[in-house]
């Protein structure tokens, strides 16, 4: 007994030691040039992983292409970044405010905010410009973040704005009736489905049901797959990401019982790595920021998504997202204090960015008014067939 | 609420399912009185090699035998590295044992598989229809119930008419009588979680036929189901336990189709609740005979 | 001697966490991050001893009281201006109601408390597996009613506008606080009314100790201090209802088990252990400096190495790292040293 | 002469820094019932663990028919032809009185069930109840009856009479004479020490894990014996 003791003690007495080694972790060098330091507190294994991942490693090849040219005003950028681990919120928080030791002069944050609070409240608090490349909401900004938020800043697409761009698709296409499916386990996803809604009716489409499930191992997708399948629509709207579980479950359940209506989803739905082997999947429709699959109207885009094996489009955000930050630093004159750079941003007026035109406001801190690429599977095949720009923000 | 046919052919291929489920881990209680948290990561780990085979163009039966060899591979060594060492600790330690082993299988596959999902390659033909007065009742349904009642009765008539089914029985209720009596012990509970694992494979095969993508939590809130179906049937038999499982499955594809869409999102709540109310009115367990009390290893 | 023993049944501990507590002084403020977590996660696993190493009746449900505790601190104290922002639909008098740091901290244990109790009423009637199921039924419909009930709480949304008042100072206190209420517990006559159950409960019940009273009393009393851990944790870190749910379940039962269930010294010593090497892995996987080399591990080794570890301890050390016995000294030690505290 | 059915060599136990049993040696043999007796604490149920493999043996050696069984897993000690009647009897209360039974010839030849029953008729009458539905002396009964089943060399017992009433006690000891009879060798241990030296052929005490004392049949009757023997 006396040694389970000791041997406790031994044990406690290592790990100090351990960590005491890790408290004298190394400081960030400052080099004479003084370049401008990009933190990125990125998912390197958790569910954010699959979009963090591609849009740093596009934004590192989009970093060079930067540096190559000359940097910003003659100062390089510099990339650190420290991997959050599946965004525990600990970790997340460590990893903000090791960046902020490093000196980072903007910190770019993961794919959802509510993850991503921990890292945009050390960025904030501390006067930094805080960034996410792809968050969907209009949280990333005021409206979340209290006036320290004006510090926010996100370049994913505002879901009242994709909901919007769906519901004008849509009614182009002829489809006049539509049923909802709302995955509720995330508010983007909820705020895509209410703002098609919204835009929808406004065009004059007509809403033939609202369904709910819940992805993320709810067991209740068969509900749902039944109950779309007795509802009869032009098309099934839903948001939910393919990696979430419930995508695929609920197309192989509809079209296996025979159903073919068209089903139309965003961003979310990207990528061809959920699509079952059979039936496969046709009539499957989705809206995103860039094609991965080498057919995007844009060829630099085209040969970013090649060089990064991206599985959806979100990975342009990255890029786009430097751009944006650049082009900020540039309008204020080589300042990067988070409230100048604020200020240029919230007044960002179709910023051609390489995910196209963005534009921001003092309210909304997440995009809109970007060209959606608008995306095809047939037969497991994905294939561009149109763009969109939303004419209106969807209220809701 | 909408209660209709179909909703109660949807709730009764999801009780199919967890039933086959519940005969997994019921066994592996019956035999080892462990509590199996990890019982999930199995069926993970099964679909995660249909989804290994699919992805390199191999034959759907191609990955099935892999998908068993995998399970079965995994559940014995579970067996050896885990459950042997801990056979004497108490259930505490043996379920926080499978809890951590459930952890690092799942970190494991985040690791290896990331966290994107894979597509299982699988039997998808079973989930298509037969249309009965204008219900689909999909084959899956069918299939995983009559299984699930193939597998019971086998593992039934097992334990009840074989010699190695009471040893079984013996090396759980008393482990080293059992050895003195000459009994290899470890051999017939190495056997029971090797068929624990085979019936682990089959719910990997079938379950991917309806939920094709494979992630790190695969199967996972579908086994925290299960395991309050298998207490609250009653754990001290198989036949209970298998009952409770096809009853909280069927419960909850019922109550799916009878809340309010809008209020789906509680159906955990919903579902819970009942457990609760009815481990307060039956401890020992709803389909045991008054009186009996599940009876962990203490 | 058995005040010498009870003396060191607390200096023990509470030493342990004034070592954590100045470890994370020396250290820089991102370390410091998770010395301050450490020090929560011994709050909340001195919550689980104090009912399941006390009572010998596992319980899934404790995360629950932790997380009304994070709902009630987070709540009140949050500035009304920010509150529509992240709850728009808050009922209104939490609308309109804020309130102060300690406060905040002491409605959660309160509220921690009320709820334990609660749901104790029925449930301590329960035992063995019944009781397993029917408490991890309490942590699903928390988890899925504080998800989805806006009315009461941010719903989907992280708590991102607390103040964050847990530093280092108030989280060492906050554990002390469990550390002390814990041991006085122990150490009350219903603490050893208690542990009797627990050896035997037929025997306990024969003097004429009622089992269910007890153990409603040790769950509610760890409720509470479940409910002030959650309240630490809401002005540490923007928590939401995914982080007081399955993973945060099984993390710290598995500290409790690895330190030794039956001993509020293995609980400590097993919060610590645990939190300690999870949080040097994950700063080794962002590179961190140990005697002057930098070690840098690959993506993802904790988890996999935490998980491994956690395994191996219990398989080779099922009764924990102290063998659930509370810290002894030494005969030689004791005699010389004790000798005077008992004096 | 030929080699006994049971051999103990200079069988040594140790459990952790205590030793249990310090090098006895004694031998069985068919048609032989050798009692060990001793107070508690004396090691007689560490030797009968020692010899069934439960434990391993810090020396010595165990032979049956001359081959040493040191090292074998309890059920292969079982398998090779030596029964243990545990303390406590351990019976299978879940189970009824036949799957006792069948459990008893695990691994060996289901041997002869007439005998038994007419051994233990009380075993026959209640074939299909569940086992913990017997009485003590039932269940004492029907645990022997299983390690008779499989017509094992030699038949351990550890304290057979263990909390039974007087006639009870009478009938076991009674059968285990028939047992012998049959040709099994029988190794006794007891507390009972006057009873266990009156029906032995030989009995052997135990105190400190030493063998001190060995006695006949006819030093039953010499309590003055028999208590030294045990204070010694």
């Amino acid at each position: 007994m006396r040694r389970r003791g000791r041997l406790a003690v031994a044990a406690a007495a290592v790990l100090a030691l351990a960590l005491i080694g890790s408290a004298l972790a190394a400081n960030g060098a400052r080099s004479a040039k003084a370049p401008i330091i990009i933190g990125w507190a990125f998912d390197g294994n958790g569910s954010m992983a699959p979009f963090d991942g591609p849009a740093l490693a596009a934004a590192k090849l989009q970093i060079n292409a930067v540096n190559a040219k000359g940097g910003v005003l003659g100062r390089k950028l510099k990339l650190l970044t420290c991997d959050t681990q599946g965004n525990k919120p600990d970790v997340a928080k460590a990893c903000a405010l090791r960046l902020v030791q490093q000196k980072a002069n903007v910190i770019f944050t993961t794919c959802d905010v509510d993850l991503a609070a921990p890292v945009v409240r050390v960025a904030i608090d501390r006067g930094i410009l805080a960034v996410a490349s792809c968050i969907g909401t209009d949280q990333m900004g005021p409206k979340r973040f209290g006036t320290k938020g004006r510090l926010a800043f996100s370049f994913g697409n505002v879901a009242q704005d994709e909901g919007s761009a769906m519901a004008q698709y849509a009614w182009n296409r002829g489809w006049k009736t539509a049923a909802l499916a709302t995955d509720t386990v995330i508010v983007y996803f909820r705020n895509v489905v209410q703002a098609f809604e919204a835009r929808f009716r406004q065009l004059g489409g007509k809403i033939v049901t609202h369904e709910t499930y819940q992805s993320l191992g709810g067991n209740n997708v068969q509900n749902a797959v039944s109950r779309l399948n007795s509802a009869k629509a032009d098309v099934i709207v839903t948001s939910t990401a393919g990696a979430f579980g419930a995508l695929s479950t609920m197309i192989t359940g509809l079209r296996s019982v025979g159903n073919n209506t068209p089903v139309l989803n965003s961003w979310a739905g990207d990528g061809t790595y959920w699509l079952p082997a059979n039936p496969k999947v046709t009539n499957y429709w989705f809206v995103t920021f860039a094609s991965s699959f080498g057919d995007d109207p844009s060829k630099a885009v085209n040969r970013l998504a090649k060089q990064v094996k991206a599985a959806t489009g979100g990975f342009i955000t990255g890029p786009s997202a430097v751009d944006g930050v650049v082009t900020a630093i540039k309008r204020a004159h080589g300042s990067t204090k988070g409230i100048v750079l604020a200020r240029v941003m919230e007044h960002f007026k179709n910023v051609p960015t390489i995910s196209g035109n963005v534009s921001f406001s003092p309210k909304l801190h997440t995009v809109f008014g970007r060209r959606y690429r608008v995306i095809r599977i047939q037969n497991n095949v994905p294939k561009v067939v149109g763009t969109i720009v939303a004419k209106v923000v969807a209220k809701i | 609420m909408t209660v209709d046919w179909q909703t109660i052919a949807d709730a009764f291929g999801l009780g199919g399912m967890y039933a086959l489920m519940a005969v997994g881990i019921g066994l592996v209680f019956g035999v080892l009185r462990l509590v199996n948290f990890a019982y999930g990561q199995l069926v993970m780990a099964g679909a995660y090699s249909l989804a290994f085979a699919y992805e390199r163009g191999w034959p759907v039966w191609v990955g099935i035998l892999l998908c068993f060899a995998v399970v079965i591979v995994l559940s014995v060594a579970m067996d050896w590295v885990v459950f042997r060492p801990l056979r004497t600790q108490t259930p505490a330690v043996m379920l926080v044992a499978t809890f951590a082993v459930a952890f690092l299988l799942q970190s494991i596959a985040l690791l290896w598989f990331g966290s994107l999902g894979k597509i299982a390659a699988s039997l998808s033909s079973l989930n298509q229809p037969w249309t009965v007065g204008g219900v689909d009742i999909r084959k899956i349904s069918i299939v995983a119930t009559v299984v699930a009642a193939g597998c019971l009765l086998a593992l039934v008539l097992l334990l009840g008419r074989t010699n190695v089914g009471l040893h079984m029985r013996a090396a759980a209720l008393d482990f080293r009588t059992a050895r003195l009596l000459g009994v290899r012990a470890n051999r017939v509970i190495g056997t029971a979680v090797l068929l624990s694992g085979l019936l682990a494979a089959t719910v990997a095969v079938l379950m991917t036929v309806q939920t094709p993508l494979v992630t790190p939590d695969f199967a996972l809130r579908d086994t925290i189901l299960v395991l309050a179906g298998v207490v609250l049937g009653g754990m001290n038999r198989l036949i209970s336990a298998t009952l409770g499982g096809f009853a909280i499955g069927f419960a909850s594809g019922f109550l799916g189709g009878a809340l309010p869409t809008n209020q789906s999102q509680y159906l955990p709540s919903f579902l819970f609740a009942a457990v609760i109310l009815v481990l307060l009115i039956r401890p020992g367990g709803l389909f045991t005979r008054f009186g009996q009390q599940a009876a962990e290893r203490v | 001697m058995r005040r010498a023993r009870a003396a060191l049944e607390l200096l023990a501990p509470v030493l342990l966490v004034v070592l954590v507590a100045l470890f994370g002084t020396i250290v820089s403020s991102s370390t410091q991050t998770y010395v301050v977590t450490t020090l929560v996660n011994v709050a909340i696993v001195v919550a689980l001893y104090l009912f399941i190493g006390n009572s010998g009746v596992l319980s899934f449900g404790h995360i629950s009281f932790v997380a009304v505790g994070a709902w009630t601190a987070g709540i009140l104290s949050m500035p009304a201006s920010e509150k529509p922002a992240i709850m728009p639909s808050l009922v209104g008098f939490l609308r309109d109601t804020t309130v102060g740091n300690v406060p905040s901290l002491a409605l959660a244990a309160a509220v921690g408390a009320a709820y334990a109790l609660l749901v104790g009423l029925p449930l301590m009637r329960l035992s063995g597996l019944a009781a397993g199921i029917a408490t991890f039924g309490v942590l699903e419909i928390t988890h899925n009613v504080l998800r989805y009930w806006e009315k009461i709480g941010p719903g989907l949304n992280t708590f991102s506008a607390v103040p964050e008042t847990t530093g280092l100072l108030q989280a060492c206190v906050g554990a002390l606080i469990a550390i002390v209420v814990a041991f006085a517990y122990q150490w009350s006559r219903y603490g050893r009314m208690l542990r009797a159950t627990r050896e035997d409960p037929a025997a306990a019940r024969a003097v004429g100790v009622s089992v269910y009273g007890q153990r409603l009393l040790a769950f509610t009393l760890s409720g509470a201090v479940a409910g002030l851990a959650g309240g630490l944790y809401v002005h540490l870190l923007p928590v939401n209802a995914e982080s007081f749910y399955l993973d945060l379940t099984f993390i710290t039962l598995a500290m409790l088990v690895i330190g030794g269930a039956t001993s509020l010294w293995g609980a400590v010593v097993g919060a610590v252990a645990v939190s300690a090497v999870d949080s040097f892995l994950a700063e080794a996987e962002n590179g961190v400096n140990v005697f002057g080399r930098t070690l840098d591990l690959p993506s993802g080794t904790r988890i996999v190495v935490v998980g491994t570890l956690m395994a191996l301890v219990l398989i080779l050390r099922p009764a924990g790292l102290t063998g659930g016995r509370e810290l002894r000294v030494p005969r030689a030690l004791r005699r010389s040293v004790l000798t005077k505290f008992s004096a | 002469m030929t080699t006994p059915a049971l051999e103990l060599d200079e069988l040594e136990v140790r459990h952790g820094a205590v030793q249990a049993v310090r090098g006895i040696s004694l031998t069985v043999d068919r048609g032989e019932i050798v009692g060990l007796i001793g107070p508690n604490g004396a090691g007689k149920s560490s030797t009968l663990h020692a010899v069934m493999g439960l434990v391993p043996p810090g020396g010595g050696d165990v032979r049956l028919h001359g081959n040493s069984v040191v090292g074998r897993s309890p059920e292969d000690v079982a398998r090779s032809g030596i029964a243990l009647v545990p303390e406590g009897r351990r019976i299978f209360a879940e189970l009824t009185v036949d799957e006792n039974l069948r459990l008893g010839s695990a691994g060996r030849r289901f041997g002869d069930l007439d005998s038994v029953y007419e051994l233990f008729p009380v075993v026959r009458d209640f074939r299909k109840r569940h086992a913990g539905a017997l009485s003590g002396g039932q269940q004492q009964q029907l645990a022997i009856a299983r390690a008779l089943i499989a017509r094992p060399e030699v038949l351990l017992l550890d304290e057979p009479s263990l909390g039974l009433a007087p006639q009870m006690v009478d009938a076991v000891f009674e059968a285990l004479a028939q047992i012998r009879d049959s040709g099994i060798a029988i190794l006794l241990v007891e507390q009972r020490a006057q009873r266990t030296v009156a029906l032995a052929d030989r009995s052997h005490v135990l105190a400190n894990g030493r063998l001190r004392l060995t006695l006949g049949p006819d030093a039953a009757n010499d309590t003055e014996t028999l208590v030294s023997a045990y204070l010694s």
